[in-house]
């Protein structure tokens, strides 16, 4: 009668654990207020990307189409993917000497894995992190960006 | 008041009045064909459609919302989806057999549609063995699964085959059982006398404890024999990809993947029928008002709701369990199952002959 | 165990072992001839050094000193007495061959595997010496200072 | 309606398939290539043929049933009876079912039923 | 710019097939060899399995690996000290936090770095919820390998949360790059402590629920007890660390024995279970999860002031010299070894990711079993492929 009493008890636990489970997932069923799906691009206009979210970098310009790059390549040398590379040309200043500025900041935005050490990297805190991550686009070469604006120039005062 | 049966007879009445008998008969068997095939087709959207959205539902997400209002096309867009597809037939495969299978599947499907009563009088069969024609027939997918899984020469497709047919004749047996504990108590093999018997009362409450016991194995073992999880062993995509329909594309996985869906819908139309009174509305005892309240509501929603009930349970079992082992699920009915059945039938037979049922 | 008494335990069984104490752990270099008893000395005697954490090479060639050098370098910790010792053994560079340990400590199997793909040392008495990770026909030894892809590499 | 139902089901699944297929031959353009045909194994070509002898512990159990199936036959006319026949059938069944029952048992003795 | 792929010649490999019966090549007769991965919705990756089956039974596992290798350890042979640390994120990368850490940690070894307080209590919080991510992950996912869909929504419900976290203050949800030599690269965000309290509020009411419907149900508990056994001495001798050795009784948390950062100073368990089968590694990592609450729940109102990262110099150059560094990442051991030749970037570099070792684990352990146990044994594996073939 022992086997008989194991084989009911056995049947009893295994019976209560799946009605357990059940529980689970039935009291879910009943509750759509717990339901956590984002409906993503419906969403778009409330979304919240937190503003340290690192989507690409981009050259803060003023209202005076300036920039704080001197074109001294410390985020180049950081990158480790050879992301970012630096034209530079020579402008001459009011004085007559001629010094070495920021041509085309050239950005493959195909390589980057924003590791955010050109940031840290840069001196003048010319470049920054956008919060973007929309960057599906349907030809690789539009991914390859230059991040100063056309006309633009170093903001008076960075060294 | 509204019902199926009065526009049946009526509809029979016209045609054979209107025509020669030859002539009726052909219409009445096109329109019967008509009506089995949308009915296949309108299962087929409507629980597709179901599952996804219970499994939504308890899994926290919102499940199809896009095609239509709601989500409620998204089955037909996906129907469209798989005609769109192009049907593969490997090339190292039996092609015959291959392309065989998934009718053997449909056929077997269909053929158990007879001797369901849908509603009061809407029947297409009442075959007087409507029950042993049943278990007969059901097995019948069998052979149509073991056809694809052989025929695809794929190694998967091979296992899943034959774990499907290990376990779907296992389990047949215990199904078999709690049936016969049933037609024990209603003293018939016809569905229309089954359903008769339970006019003061469905049988799952008449039958005492053995009663419930006898349902909630018919309800394991039905879940086993469509393959359904928790014993989805022969398509066990973690293990064997898809199992038996791997190699399957297009319109012939669709006619799989509908034959499941119709496999469910008759095991449960065929568990309400025996335990839950089919199309007879509930009654309780001496509450006049309210059996009569239940009359009003027509029998074809009688039998639905309680076909669709059963439908979300097994739904419910998948969304929740893990899956078996393959030497579990055979342990599970030759040594719980079956023993358990036999005992209870017995019990169902005693209660049967000193006439303990209500 | 501390550094001093592992290395006076070596110095009784291998006296001419070269010892290295600036490190976090005691390195010990031995010789490749006495490598596979040295191996067996290791896990069975006194030190009972069970798990083999690490196991790699360190091929030298791009070193002013080391141009036909390759070394393997096997990491112990007795899970007993919770000490560590590194264990390295010189190899030709030219023709890199050594006695395996996988029948020591079973991990050495992959290990030596994913070595013998990326620095072509042979482990003699493997059972199963094949590529890892890199294709059954792949040409070169990645790992290897003077290895060249000109399609995948990129120099910056 | 009689037995042309089934004529009349069987007809209509065939239908319904054949219609399904039909439909979808005429939409679909298919392209033909050789990995096309081969038989899926997780992205590697197969290696051998699945149609070789190989052992599987599914064929005792599918004769385990076939003994245990043709049992539950003679259980449906006797079920139908049951009423009428009163005490007699249970004694009668439970007769039959202890038979049964130790034939059960003696293959679980035997391991028919553990799984190889 | 762009690299050019090979285009493997399938042709060449594709063997004749058709009505061939005499019978399969190199298997024996009765024997079925079948391939499981690398797409298979099972191997979570690109593992391949090739698996010798006698009817259901597992004669042999033989993992073939390479199909995400990408030569890390070379490519960190031309990165600076600080470059190279992003890189590790992509081994495992569902405990990148803690791969970056044992990389810096080595670094700062070589260095002889003194790290502040708070970057300390920092990084140990952020292993912290990183080993909570990352057992959530597989948690959702062993249930979804035994057929179970539902668990993974649930899992990834709280993983979510640790994600949003993450990426508030840290800038990314799986790859952070947080840990740099020295520190981390800047301070937590002023929510972050309300938020991971928040959370941990969240998260013990939940792992209830998760013993409900897994840990105790008795379909779950068949399929993973007395499955893929590791005797203690085996788990030794493969190398098996983390919650794969700790399954089978061996005592290995390096948090433990080498305690770094402020590991020494809180409060937890190492858990230790005995029996060695699936159902006891499952056990070690859900009561982890209870741990790492735990230490979180010390840590996070004691964050000290201070800086969040040591003064260093802008080129790193580590002394002459070999240096390794141990950390406990969700998955078990997991080793950085750096040998310097004193320049900017390392000579060689050796990561020893407890991925690997485990997997070669696989085959023992698996003999005899069924197909379906083999889903049991890598669900509880937990492997992170990346992080295998690095």
């Amino acid at each position: 009668m022992a086997f008989l009493k194991q084989y009911i008890s056995e049947i009893y636990q295994a019976v209560s654990s799946l009605l357990k489970g059940m529980k689970t997932t039935g009291s879910y069923f009943v509750r759509p207020k717990e339901i956590i799906t984002q409906q993503y691009p419906d969403n778009r206009a409330d979304m919240k990307i937190p503003e340290r979210f690192r989507g690409e970098v981009v050259m803060t310009h003023d209202e005076n189409n300036e920039h704080a790059c001197t074109g001294c390549t410390a985020c180049e040398l950081a990158c480790p993917n050879a992301t970012i590379k630096i034209v530079t040309k020579f402008d001459t200043t009011p004085e007559g000497k001629k010094k070495k500025a920021l041509d085309t900041f050239v950005y493959h935005l195909e390589l980057c894995t924003m590791c955010n050490l050109c940031v840290e990297a840069c001196p003048t805190s010319a470049i920054k992190m956008a919060q973007t991550f929309e960057h599906s686009v349907y030809d690789r070469s539009q991914l390859l960006k230059k991040l100063n604006k056309p006309g633009s120039k170093l903001r008076a005062g960075v060294e | 008041m509204f019902s199926l049966e009065n526009i049946t007879d009526s509809s029979q009445k016209w045609l054979y009045a209107t025509f020669n008998s030859t002539i009726a008969l052909v219409l009445q068997c096109v329109i019967v064909m008509l009506l089995v095939i949308s009915l296949f087709a309108v299962l087929g959207l409507v629980l597709v459609l179901m599952e996804r959205k219970v499994a939504a539902r308890m899994q926290i997400r919102l499940g199809p919302n896009r095609v239509g209002p709601k989500g409620m096309l998204q089955t037909a867009a996906d129907t469209l989806k798989l005609m769109m597809k192009e049907g593969l037939t490997p090339d190292g495969a039996d092609k015959f057999l291959f392309n065989l299978a998934p009718f053997v599947v449909m056929i077997a499907g269909m053929l158990i549609m007879a001797p369901i009563a849908f509603a009061k009088g809407f029947q297409i069969w009442d075959i007087n063995i409507g029950v042993l024609y049943v278990s007969a027939v059901s097995s019948v997918s069998v052979i149509g699964i073991l056809m694809a899984g052989w025929a695809s020469n794929n190694k998967y497709s091979l296992l899943g085959a034959m774990r499907s047919g290990a376990q779907i004749v296992s389990y047949e047996l215990s199904a078999g059982f709690s049936i016969v504990s049933i037609v024990v108590l209603a003293g018939s093999l016809q569905m229309s006398d089954i359903i008769a018997s339970q006019q003061t009362g469905w049988w799952l409450f008449r039958g005492h404890i053995p009663a419930i016991i006898a349902f909630v194995i018919f309800i394991i073992a039905v879940t086993a024999e469509t393959n359904r999880a928790p014993f989805d062993l022969a398509e066990a995509e973690s293990e064997l990809t898809a199992g038996f329909h791997t190699e399957y594309s297009g319109m012939k996985f669709a006619l799989f993947f509908l034959a499941e869906y119709i496999n469910i819908f008759i095991v449960c139309a065929i568990g309400a029928t025996l335990f839950l009174g089919g199309w007879m509305p509930l009654h309780v005892g001496h509450w006049k008002g309210f059996n009569h309240v239940m009359d009003y509501i027509p029998s074809s929603l009688w039998f639905l709701g309680k076909t669709f009930f059963l439908i979300f349970l097994i739904m419910w079992f998948r969304w929740t369990f893990p899956r078996l082992r393959v030497d579990q699920l055979l342990s599970l009915e030759w040594k719980y199952l079956l023993p358990i059945s036999m005992f209870n039938l017995l019990l169902i037979t005693l209660i049967a002959i000193m006439g303990w049922h209500f | 165990m501390t550094n001093g008494e592992i290395k006076q335990h070596i110095v009784t069984v291998r006296p001419n072992g070269v010892f290295d104490e600036t490190g976090e752990w005691l390195q010990v270099q031995v010789d490749i001839s006495e490598w596979k008893t040295f191996a067996q000395w290791l896990r069975n005697d006194a030190l009972q050094m069970d798990f083999l954490f690490c196991l790699t090479g360190i091929d030298w060639s791009a070193t002013a000193t080391g141009k036909t050098l390759l070394t393997m370098v096997y990491h112990f910790t007795s899970t007993v007495f919770r000490h560590t010792l590194v264990v390295k053994v010189k190899l030709d560079r030219n023709n890199p061959e050594i006695e395996t340990v996988s029948d020591i400590w079973r991990t050495a199997e992959f290990h030596e595997r994913e070595v013998f793909d990326l620095f072509g040392v042979k482990f003699l008495h493997h059972p199963d010496l094949r590529r890892l990770v890199l294709t059954d026909d792949f040409e070169g030894y990645p790992l290897r200072k003077d290895f060249e892809d000109p399609i995948n590499m990129i120099k910056l | 309606m009689g037995p042309i139902a089934l004529l009349i089901l069987t007809i209509a699944a065939i239908l319904f398939s054949a219609g399904g297929i039909l439909v979808s031959k005429f939409l679909v353009r298919g392209s033909v290539n050789a990995q096309k045909g081969q038989p899926y194994e997780c992205g590697i070509p197969a290696e051998g043929s699945p149609w070789n002898q190989f052992n599987v512990g599914y064929y005792l159990f599918a004769l385990l049933f076939l003994i245990f199936d043709v049992e539950l036959i003679f259980v449906y006319p006797w079920a139908v009876v049951v009423k009428k026949v009163g005490w007699m059938a249970l004694v009668e069944i439970a007769i039959f079912f202890f038979i049964l029952f130790t034939g059960f048992l003696y293959a679980h003795k035997k391991g028919a039923l553990k799984w190889m | 710019m762009y690299r050019e792929t090979k285009i493997l010649n399938v042709d060449s490999k594709v063997s004749p097939i058709g009505g061939d019966l005499e019978g399969a090549v190199g298997a024996d007769e009765g024997e079925l060899v079948i391939n499981v991965g690398p797409q298979h919705p099972a191997t979570h990756g690109v593992l391949h399995l090739v698996i010798t089956l006698q009817g259901e039974t597992i004669q042999k596992v033989e993992p073939h690996l390479g199909y995400i290798h990408r030569s890390i350890e070379k490519m960190c042979e031309s990165l600076s000290y600080r470059q190279f640390i992003y890189v590790t994120s992509r081994m495992d990368y569902l405990s990148a936090h803690i791969n970056n850490h044992g990389c810096a940690l080595c670094v700062e070894k070589g260095l002889q770095l003194e790290i502040p307080p708070r970057a300390q209590v920092i990084r140990v919080l952020m292993d912290e919820l990183t080993r909570i991510a990352s057992h959530e992950l597989w948690w959702g996912a062993m249930a979804m390998d035994l057929g179970a869909f539902t668990p993974f929504f649930y899992a990834f419900r709280e993983r979510e949360t640790i994600n949003d976290i993450m990426e508030e203050t840290c800038g990314a949800r799986l790859t952070m790059n947080y840990m740099v030599p020295g520190g981390v690269m800047y301070d937590i965000h002023p929510n972050f402590q309300k938020r991971v309290k928040d959370f941990i509020q969240l998260f013990n009411n939940k792992i209830d629920e998760y013993d409900d419907l897994v840990t105790n149900n008795i379909i779950f508990q068949n399929r993973t007890k007395g499955v893929g056994i590791l005797s203690a001495a085996d788990a030794i001798s493969y190398g098996c660390t983390g919650p794969v050795a700790r399954g089978s009784g061996v005592t290995c948390d390096i948090r433990k024995l080498y305690p770094y950062e402020v590991y020494d100073k809180v409060a937890f368990d190492e858990i230790i279970e005995t029996a060695g089968d699936s159902y006891a590694r499952y056990l070690v990592r859900i009561k982890e999860l209870r741990q790492s609450v735990r230490i979180i729940e010390q840590l996070i109102d004691n964050i000290p002031d201070g800086d969040f990262q040591a003064k260093t110099k802008a080129v790193l150059k580590l002394p002459r010299g070999e240096f390794y560094s141990r950390i406990e990442t969700a998955r078990g051991e997991f080793g950085v070894y750096i040998v310097s030749e004193g320049g900017t970037t390392p000579y060689r570099i050796k990561f020893r990711s407890p991925g690997f070792s485990n997997l070669s684990a696989l085959d023992h352990m698996s003999r005899g079993s069924k197909i379906g146990d083999l889903m049991a044994i890598m669900g509880t594996l937990d492997l992170v492929i990346p992080d295998i073939d690095r």
